[in-house]
């Protein structure tokens, strides 16, 4: 077993449950880095989207910005943010990742503000970008975060990006697109996914080197649990290659 | 939401945008080789009684030999959008293939005059029809591309053309303003017509693309006919250039001429002469009849076809034709 | 003064409409016949526009068909339907020019059926195609039509196009777009405008050789008419030329 | 129609289509000469207080020459659409150009970090907000682009995205579906960056179009940079490439690298350093004022900033970086 850190370990565990033959939005960073790395693995025909209009490319690098010239490198098509929107809403896109500043049970996601007063935030976020979008389209929203209590929140100071909103049915009933909604949180320490009905964030598995403890203490929730909680598999070998090799051989995302 | 008033028309196909969405969830992402035969293809993705769409403009980079294979194979009771159809319109009237109908535009060939024979289809009551313009369909058709039930447009208000339509209308919520919504149109099967694809699907047009990058992204299914296949390197090498992204395609069939005889801009221009003999020859049911056996039904592809009609000796005739030169009919 | 026929009058009436810094919407015919005509004489600078996509050509003969590959020729940009109906839906196109089987007193115009029974029409035409687009959204729709009482109907079987409806403000009122519509039907008799206020049609001049009890003659329905009543200009030697020996040399449209 | 819910930000331009229409009806169609300094263009069409929209995406084929100016000619109490803008809104922000703000992305500079001073400026409590996402601002200018008050999409619902945007829940009239309703975003003023243009405003774009096409079509003035000016005949040639016609344009302005220190894709790379400069020096007030000074307002132009950060040396190093190659890099 090679030895890694737990960036490269939320990005081996992310690519995993990326399909072949399915497509993934994704942003800068973690994400990108783990569609780059299924897609050089187990997914070959991973479809990577880039909200800005980058569709298929062959990413001779990580890029710096969802719209930069690297994600039409080679690319099948140069479209428009407006036409990848639209195949976002047509139903096209599996898989998406995301992050954001707070993270409630139900999955939805605060990277707008901190703080009560709207027009004056106490820290202000880039807001939604694409988020929001993602969050409402995509069939399953995967979520690559540190985990603390603070994050992971009671309550967000504000929802930018849907989760399962209140849980149960809430989703549905709000007119956001039927059988769409959060599918993995990946966290340091864990990885949850969502309980069928309350819609409530459970531990799936517990990363090598926690505890199911250790998830709960730093989570400002009260989290569900699968009756027998795995452990979240090592990055194998291959992975690991290939992560550090042809992926990110400068280490922007797995160096941080 | 209020209704302020409802068109009479039948809607075809269903607007509801979360039942798109499936169908779309199960729609392959992966760069699979998607060639075969045009026979192939047809036989495959078009059944009867479902909804099929044409791409192009009448008789302009219009898949001709793929409505061709559709009568020769004898599909029926399908619904059509009759979006600006002319002579894609006449050829499929030729095999009844249709009995619900979507009109935009149908029976006419523009400046060339009235088809007679689909004209009579039209008037014998055997096809339920359902009024709308160029614009509603092209925007029924952006409704679907967008992923939404419907979008508001602000034609056909007051006219006869809405009350005959499947469209409603209704108020802007900002302003108060009147709109006639516009429902979404997913048609089952497409077929455009393009310049060039890759094996994959993906595709460029070296022309006016009419609604057909809606079309293609609306479509449940899509038939590519092509000019020439050209590799996925090419693609890649400029992909500002493709017009339709392989992840819409379902089948690639590499039809040169596959848009005689209408015109396919800078490749050929369109047969006038022979165009006129369907209209002329329409006027004599029997005598279609031969000509409908003789130009469709006993010939086994759309080459066979163009060999009757001059082959490839006209074939670049019409390209000097098209690009305004004799270079071709010099040649001796 | 020059010898012509009548469809090279209305074509010329119809050109010298336009002007020049101005965009016209054209079909096939008669009304790309004058739009290549006033390009080529009075308004160089006029904006042709084909519905199909075609923005700008520089027309080498009359296109077939209004998505034929003359209208892209040595063109500005082709490119979709959608992208130019947006440009009429903009208020971006100033004139067009329509015909009809029928015209009621307020410029509705039917292209779509004779007979009562839309699912089993006594005869049936081709329909909208763009008309009903243009005749909504254009701010000047000209119809260029020969005259007859059955087709200038006191009732349309069908009205496919807008005109001005019922009159008075009724197309305001109706949703279509504010201060478009009808504005000028130029036959073989007669040019006519609409009243400001009733929006009847009304007579504004008559052609050499005809009278005004000829043009009421010919219409199924009561025409106002301008106080006083002018005479439609004859075409100049210049137009003649042009029309003749540049716009229809082989006189496709003016030899009908 | 029934307004289900609404949400609570101001709605900074009227999405009236009637009164859109008016002001379209007066904008030229004639194919004259637009072009002029980017001075000019900026004094001519950039006024204070007005609506400002800005292309490209963030740090990518953006007109931050234009940008520049706009801060240089001091414009002020613009309201702003804050869509994926990175770059362009740390030096708008710089110049407290805007104090009414569209958002869907802001403050952030993607994989690069946040910008201290843009974050700065919107804690004050200066700028008045409303939230949308990039599909909203996208949509509400496609509305623009189709001459209607307001397009349905299915985003926003539930969230306090929606709850702070200026967004209406609607039912839509086929299938009782719930929409958010997306006003039509028209812009009083826009700038985009192209690759080529002629002098008439017939403009081509060899990169994503992000909302470029749409926002060229909704801007009620629009001044375009190009890398390249090109003749009308290269235009007419290849009228398919054409992604912006001329009669959306009211000023072409030829400003080779004018998306540096951004990416111009196929033209050279983001000067990563420069950017890291920026960020670095705006943590301190007093050094970041002296350095809008040394690059902002004591410089006449484009190119004084260019030749303050490397001249066409760096440009040249640039263009490697972008197309991956060592060419110039081993000149010498």
């Amino acid at each position: 077993m090679a030895d890694y850190n737990t960036m490269e370990l939320m990005i081996v565990t992310g690519a995993r449950e990326l399909k072949s033959g399915a497509s993934v939005a994704v942003g800068t960073g973690a994400p990108c880095a783990a569609a780059m790395l299924a897609q050089k693995t187990h997914a070959p025909d991973l479809l990577i989207i880039f909200e800005a209009g980058g569709i298929d490319p062959q990413l001779p690098e990580m890029p710096i910005s969802v719209g930069d010239s690297r994600t039409i490198w080679k690319a099948c098509q140069a479209t428009s943010m407006t036409d990848t929107m639209e195949m976002f809403c047509r139903g096209m896109v599996d898989y998406t990742f995301l992050g954001g500043a707070q993270i409630d049970m139900y999955g939805n996601l605060n990277s707008t503000r901190i703080g009560p007063d709207h027009q004056k935030p106490k820290v202000r976020f880039p807001g939604s970008g694409g988020a929001n979008d993602f969050g409402s389209f995509c069939w399953n929203m995967m979520v690559i975060t540190p985990q603390d209590s603070k994050r992971f929140a009671e309550k967000n100071d504000y929802i930018t990006t849907p989760g399962y909103l209140e849980g149960g049915d809430s989703r549905d009933k709000s007119g956001l697109a039927k059988g769409s909604g959060p599918y993995r949180v990946i966290t340091n320490m864990a990885v949850m996914d969502f309980e069928p009905k309350s819609k409530r964030m459970r531990i799936k598995s517990v990363n090598p080197g926690y505890s199911e403890k250790d998830v709960r203490d730093n989570c400002g929730f009260e989290l569900l649990a699968h009756k027998k909680i795995g452990e979240t598999h090592h990055p194998s070998k291959k992975e690991l290659d290939v992560l550090r090799g042809e992926v990110d051989p400068y280490r922007y995302v797995i160096g941080r | 939401m209020d209704v302020i008033d409802q068109g009479v028309g039948r809607l075809f196909t269903d607007p509801d945008a979360d039942n798109a969405r499936a169908h779309f969830k199960t729609k392959s992402r992966a760069l699979t080789n998607k060639l075969m035969s045009l026979k192939d293809a047809v036989a495959k993705f078009v059944h009867d009684g479902e909804y099929l769409a044409i791409g192009g403009f009448g008789a302009n980079r219009t898949p001709i030999a793929a409505c061709h294979e559709i009568v020769r194979q004898k599909k029926k009771n399908m619904a059509f959008a009759g979006h600006t159809s002319t002579h894609d319109f006449q050829v499929l009237a030729a095999g009844k293939v249709f009995d619900k109908l979507d009109i935009a535009y149908i029976v006419g060939l523009e400046a060339r005059g009235l088809s007679p024979n689909a004209r009579k289809y039209m008037q014998t009551g055997e096809v339920e029809v359902c009024e709308w313009t160029n614009y509603c369909l092209s925007a029924r058709l952006k409704a679907a591309a967008m992923g939404v039930s419907f979008v508001p447009i602000r034609n056909v208000m007051g006219t006869d053309t809405f009350k005959f339509s499947g469209a409603i209308i209704i108020e802007c919520p900002f302003t108060g303003q009147k709109y006639a919504a516009m429902p979404a149109l997913w048609p089952d099967i497409s077929v455009i017509h393009v310049h060039e694809a890759d094996m994959y699907g993906n595709c460029r047009i070296r022309d006016i693309t009419v609604s057909d990058l809606d079309l293609a992204k609306a479509s449940k299914h899509l038939i590519i006919t092509c000019e020439r296949l050209i590799p996925n390197e090419e693609i890649r090498r400029e992909p500002v250039l493709t017009d339709i992204p392989f992840f819409c395609v379902d089948a690639v069939c590499e039809v040169p001429y596959g848009a005689y005889p209408g015109v396919m801009a800078y490749e050929y221009f369109s047969d006038e002469e022979h165009i006129m003999e369907w209209m002329t020859v329409e006027k004599d049911p029997e005598a279609f009849k031969e000509f409908l056996d003789k130009n469709i039904y006993n010939v086994e592809s759309h080459f066979d076809y163009i060999r009757l009609h001059g082959g490839m000796e006209k074939m670049l005739a019409l390209r000097d034709k098209e690009l305004m030169t004799t270079a071709n009919s010099n040649k001796g």
